[in-house]
Parts: structure tokens; C-alpha cells; sequence
């Protein structure tokens, strides 16, 4: 764990009270919890629920990874941010939300854009890793990230109605790179400035993303976490759909037995496609 | 036999099977994601893999830009195929035998946040 | 439609961009949104993200009912309230919350706990009815509430690592008393006090409630409701189950052909239980 | 003939079926949600439905208080019984006939929020 404690205070006792009775949590989770740090990379539409729910179940350490500012246009989904604190950087106005929530946390604010220059010495500073990000680049540089510094990756994504979240680089399971080894056509790449998104479909993903980050911290009492799994959802329709996904490949590029990829790459090179999902002005209206 | 008999049981059915796009790859189909369809009969003998299905798909599903679909003889990068909600990697991919009643997805992933 | 609107303005249009770029919601959508109310019942761990994601759709009045005041020991899950609001009515402070997220939205707390004498003209006031609450009193009370002023009811409970939601009184779907005509055993009833509650979970759902009271307003072009239906998750085991459920009893005391419940009871007697879920002591510790 | 053949093939499989408990059902099975059951036979001509099924877990599943589970000959308010993902009520309920690989779930509704 990230931060040496042997035992929760009555302050922590009674506010947690209502998780730690329960055997899939208990006193033992509780302290693992404060125990651990958590890197959220991203502080939008999925990154914003995932972070207020881990702030609130008690985490130890959240960092925030984000180098964008607020917009009004965020506010339809990125709940964590205010009209007062429009213009200010998105890490520091999530910090501000999350610590008027809870004391108990330490959150770590990073108004930077993660590359492959800065993203390894950060993400080693953490025990997981929350891909909250918007971006097919950013994406995969998460993914050789996390699996060069061995940290689990609890990935969502978001688009109109639908969501998706699995766990990468976890237990035996697959990597991004063993899913996706080929980034797709640029042209297939579709963000929610272009395809549009309903606030509350990240909403949802992001609480999921959330949950898995606890079951991972709390460990097997806390059920089966979601890797080599897929979790499919189709907020329109109310579907849901749990899919069994391809073990790690031997054969990956990253996490494979003779990994191509041993340091970052330039990702926008890669994935022909950049960081940056800016508007591109309304033209379906 | 009983083996028998099911067998031409089975096979009676065999084509017909549900084709599913999501994630975004329902745009390729016009925005409709369910599809109850009836595969050709394959012949005496022969089998009908998910390489003769992506063909059969393409021909008579996607509506525009196959090639957002198809690359070779394999789905694009960034389509995820499910055969009963289970990664078709773990089932032979293009060589898995098409069952009457699967349920085949295809997903687009996602990246949006 | 609660509120006269013919057109959103520009504002607006930048605003929920994103949502309202979807064929599913489109301008139309996002206009019965601003002209829509909502009156939601709890602003505990449910009533939470399902108000904070509405206010982000842009619903044009959401009420929020709840006599209860801020505790510590609320804010591992009722994420809209703060430390500092401690000991301040719940109503109030999610109403602070929400104001300082959107300035497009009209919050109307009310500080009280519903009952067989209020409820009804409170109802009356709005489109649809959202259940937050956490005892077996009050769901009667709201499912009756709701049959008698054709209002749907969002129904969402949250329990452990559990969750359940549905829609009732919509579109020839059941109501709560066509799946339960009889209150359970009150020795069969556990509230978050007694069987813990992992917070993220009632975030799930509300979250989840806000997703079908959106479809609910903008009609047929944003999917399939959960009426008829409903939804089971197990968080812990990260798996959904959506099942088919009963059509509206000719039989029902309330919905049915021939009621016999005409207006409202006292439903403490009824359900042998009461609407107060306050802790007992933390005995499993 | 065929009808028959499978009729047999599935007769030999009937039993097996899968009970799942939620939503606070499984605290009367010891915490254990999923349980795959292979049921007593039914004799000859007889069938076997939702009525004895009941019967057969209370006496061979709930290990405490079957009182929370039965009332009567069916399952104590509060409790939802699903068939395949379907609310019994739509079929049959007691006279519902269990059938080979049945999925039957029993929900406790919850209330907490
Ligand atoms: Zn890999
Ligand atoms: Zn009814």
C-alpha cells in the first residue's frame, strides 16, 4: 500500500460505519481503502463521479491528471465543477468539490496533459490507475503505462447512450494492446464533441469505474472484480451486457513474453489522432 | 439414431441467428442495431465459419463504407466480435463454426469521456 | 408540460451541446427537458447523483423532499452535501449543491417527511416522481401517491453491494403494490443503517434514475423506459439483470379495476414499519 | 420419431436447473447466492412445478428460518420469483413446470436507498 496506517480513528469508524459492516468490506477494507492511492486521469465526464465516490468511500490518496480548464459546455456531465469556477483549471476545481466533501482524503491536483515524458514518474507514485480520458492516443499510452509500471488500469469510456469499462493489465487478463494491437482508422474515432453524449451515461460508468477500484483495493471478500471481462451498456435501452474477454496474449506488444514496446512511445504519431478533443463547432444543429 | 435425429434437427435451423452492432458500428447499418437474420444454407458437407458470416455482413448488412468494416478478410481494428457474449478470440475467431441461435456482436469501441 | 417554454436560447444551445447534438434527445429533447418538473423523494444516497444528474440535463424544476439533516456518517454515499452542511437540512443543502453547478435549473427543497397528508397536493405539482427513500412506509406511501395523481414513479433501492430499479404506473406496466400487494414481514426488512451500504452503489442507480426519468420526458426517440421491466445489479459481482415483469393486476388494490385504496392510509399501520431509518447502534462491530 | 427422441433427450436432463438467491434471499442460504441443484425425478406421467420446487428448497436449501422463505405453499411478501429473467406471475406461477437448465431466482425487494 501507498500510505503506512495500522488502524482507523472514531472519526473514520463512524463515518465509514455504514460500508465497514459489511463482510465484503469490513474494518480490514475500511483501513485498506486509506490505505491506498489512486491516479484519475482525466477530470470530465467520467473521472468527476469516479473520483467524488472514491473521495467518498475513503481512499487514502487521489491524484487528479488533467490540463484542461472548465467550460460551460463540461456541466452537462462533468458534475464536478461549478458556473463560479469556469476558466479555472479542471484538477484544481475537482480538488475544491472533493474537499469540501471529505477531509479524510488527500487529493493531488495535476493541471498538465500526460505524454510520454511525465506519464511513467507519476503513475509509479500510485497503486491503480483510472483511464477517465477522452482519447484514442491517450488511450493506449495509459495502457504501455500501466504495464510498465505494473498497475491495474480500470478503464471506461462513454459515447451517446453507451458505455464500456473493463479492467486492463490485471490478474492474467488482457491489455488494451491485446484487445485493440491496431489503433483504429482516425476516421472510426468518434468523441462526444462530435458524436454528442448524455451527461449521465458517463455518470454512470464512471460510478462503475468507482466500484471496480474498490473491489480491487479491498481484494477477493469484495467479489469478482471486472478483469477479463467486459461490461457493455446501452443507457437508451437499459441493456446491459457482461462479455468474457481473451486472457493476456503472449503475443502483445507490451504485455506479451517479448514485449516491442519496453519504453512510451509517441503516441499522436501512433494512433495518427491527437489529445486535444476540442469542439469543432456545432454542425448538426 | 437420437444423435441423428438431432442433428437434422439442428441443422433445419441452422441459419438463423442474431447480428448485433453497437458502440457506434450500428452506424455502418444505418442505425439499426438488432438484426434477425437467415444465413444461406452452406452445402453437403461444408461448414459455415465467422470468415463466410463477415463476407455475408458486409454484403448484406453494412450499407456504406465496407471498409469501415472489413479490412482483408478480418473486421477493422477497433471492432470487438462477441459469439454469445464471449470474445471470439477465445473460439477459433473467422474459424468458429456459425450455431443456429448465436448471438453475434459486433462493438465498436469506445474513447469518448 | 409543468412549464411554458417554446424555445431554448442561445445559452442553453452552448451549454447542452453535447446532449442535444444526439438524435435521441435533439433540440425537441432538450426542450422538454427545460419544460419538464420532477419532484424527487430523498436526498440521501439515491436522491443524491439522481438530482445532481438531472440538474445537469437541464430539467427545468426539480423539487426535493426530505426532513433529514446532514450527518458525518451520510457522506460516504449522499455525495451532494458537504462537511461543513453538517446538521443543515439535507433539502437545503442539495439545493446549495445543485445552484452552484447550474443556474438554468429551479430547486424547490422542501424540509419535511412525507406523509398521507402532505403528499398528495406536493405531487400534484409535478411531472414525475423519482423514489429515493429508504424504507418500506414510504415506498407504499409513493406508489399510491402516484397511482392516484398519474404521475410514473423512477424506483430505484439500493442495499450491501445491491441495487434494484424500475418504473411503475407507466404505460400499462405494474405498480408497486401489482408485484407486492402485501408488505414484507417488517422482521425481513433491512435499511442501510443495519446492512450496510457500499456507497457507490445507490450512486450507480440513482445515477441510473436519472437516466430513465430523461427518457421518460423525452419520449420514444430516447429508447426504451424500464417500465414492465426491471433492473438487478450486483455490484460486487459486476453483473446486471434486466427481467421482464408482470403487466398492471385488474386486481390491484390501487391500479386496479376496482380499487379499493381511493386515497391515501396511514401507512406505518399498514407496513408495520415507519419511515424513520435511524441507526440502532453499530452492534456488528 | 423425432419428437420423441428429443422428447427423451431432454427428459434425461430435466432435473438440473440453477437457483440463485439476491437481494437478501441468500441470507437464508448462508450468504451462497448460486446453487446448481440436480432435482428428484419426477415419476412417470407426473410433472414437476414451482409448487413442489418450492417444497424441495425450502427443505433441502434454506438452512434457517424457512418461515422468511414459505408461507403457505408460496413465497413469503416481499420475495419475486423470476424464471429465465421472467416474473413468474407471466407463467403460471405455481403451475409453471420446471423445465432442464431453468435459471429460478428469488429476490428480496429492497428498500434502503
Ligand atoms: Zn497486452
Ligand atoms: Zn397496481
Amino acid at each position: 500500500p501507498s500510505i503506512q496506517r495500522t488502524s482507523l480513528n472514531n472519526a473514520e469508524i463512524s463515518r465509514y460505519s455504514r460500508q465497514l459492516i459489511m463482510p465484503q468490506i469490513g474494518l480490514k477494507g475500511q483501513l485498506k481503502l486509506a490505505q491506498a492511492s489512486v491516479l484519475i486521469v482525466g477530470a470530465g465526464g467520467l473521472g468527476c463521479p469516479a473520483a467524488l465516490y472514491l473521495a467518498a468511500a475513503g481512499i487514502g490518496r487521489i491524484g487528479i491528471v488533467d490540463g484542461d480548464e472548465v467550460d460551460l459546455s463540461n456541466l452537462h456531465r462533468q458534475v464536478l465543477h461549478t458556473e463560479s469556477r469556469v476558466g479555472v483549471p479542471k484538477s484544481l476545481s475537482a480538488k475544491q468539490s472533493l474537499e469540501s466533501l471529505t477531509s479524510h482524503v488527500q487529493v493531488v491536483p495535476y493541471c498538465i496533459y500526460l505524454d510520454q515524458h511525465n506519464a511513467l514518474p507519476l503513475i509509479k507514485q500510485y497503486d491503480i490507475l483510472v483511464d477517465a480520458t477522452d482519447n484514442v492516443a491517450t488511450r493506449y499510452l495509459l495502457n504501455d503505462a500501466a504495464v510498465l509500471s505494473g498497475v491495474p488500469l480500470v478503464s471506461g469510456s462513454a459515447l451517446r447512450g453507451e458505455g464500456q469499462l473493463t479492467i486492463y493489465n490485471h490478474n492474467g487478463g488482457p491489455c488494451y494492446r491485446c484487445l485493440f494491437p491496431t489503433p483504429p482508422p482516425a476516421e472510426t474515432v468518434t468523441n462526444c464533441s462530435d458524436g454528442g453524449v448524455l451527461g449521465v451515461v458517463p455518470g454512470i460508468i464512471g460510478c462503475l469505474q468507482a466500484m471496480e477500484v474498490i473491489k480491487l483495493i479491498v481484494g477477493p471478500t469484495a467479489g469478482e472484480t471486472l478483469s477479463s471481462r467486459m461490461l457493455l451498456m446501452d443507457g437508451f435501452e437499459a441493456t446491459f451486457r457482461t462479455i468474457r474477454l481473451r486472457p493476456k496474449k503472449p503475443t502483445c506488444a507490451v504485455c506479451g513474453d517479448e514485449p516491442s514496446v519496453t519504453q512510451l512511445i509517441d503516441y499522436a504519431a501512433f494512433t495518427g489522432s491527437n489529445a486535444c478533443d476540442k469542439v469543432k463547432g456545432l454542425s448538426v444543429l | 439414431s437420437l444423435a441423428r435425429s438431432l442433428s437434422l434437427f439442428v441443422e433445419t435451423y441452422l441459419m438463423e441467428v442474431k447480428l448485433e452492432f453497437s458502440g457506434g458500428a450500428e452506424l455502418l447499418t444505418e442505425n439499426v442495431k438488432k438484426h434477425q437474420v437467415k444465413l444461406p444454407e452452406p452445402k453437403e458437407g461444408e461448414k459455415y465459419t465467422m470468415k463466410e458470416l463477415l463476407v455475408w455482413v458486409k454484403d448484406n448488412i453494412i450499407k456504406e463504407r465496407p471498409e469501415l468494416f472489413l479490412q482483408g478478410d478480418t473486421v477493422r481494428p477497433g471492432i470487438l466480435v462477441l459469439v454469445n457474449d464471449t470474445d471470439w478470440e477465445l473460439l477459433d475467431q473467422l474459424k468458429y463454426e456459425v450455431k443456429a441461435n448465436d448471438t453475434i456482436v459486433f462493438i465498436s469501441t469506445l474513447h469518448g469521456g
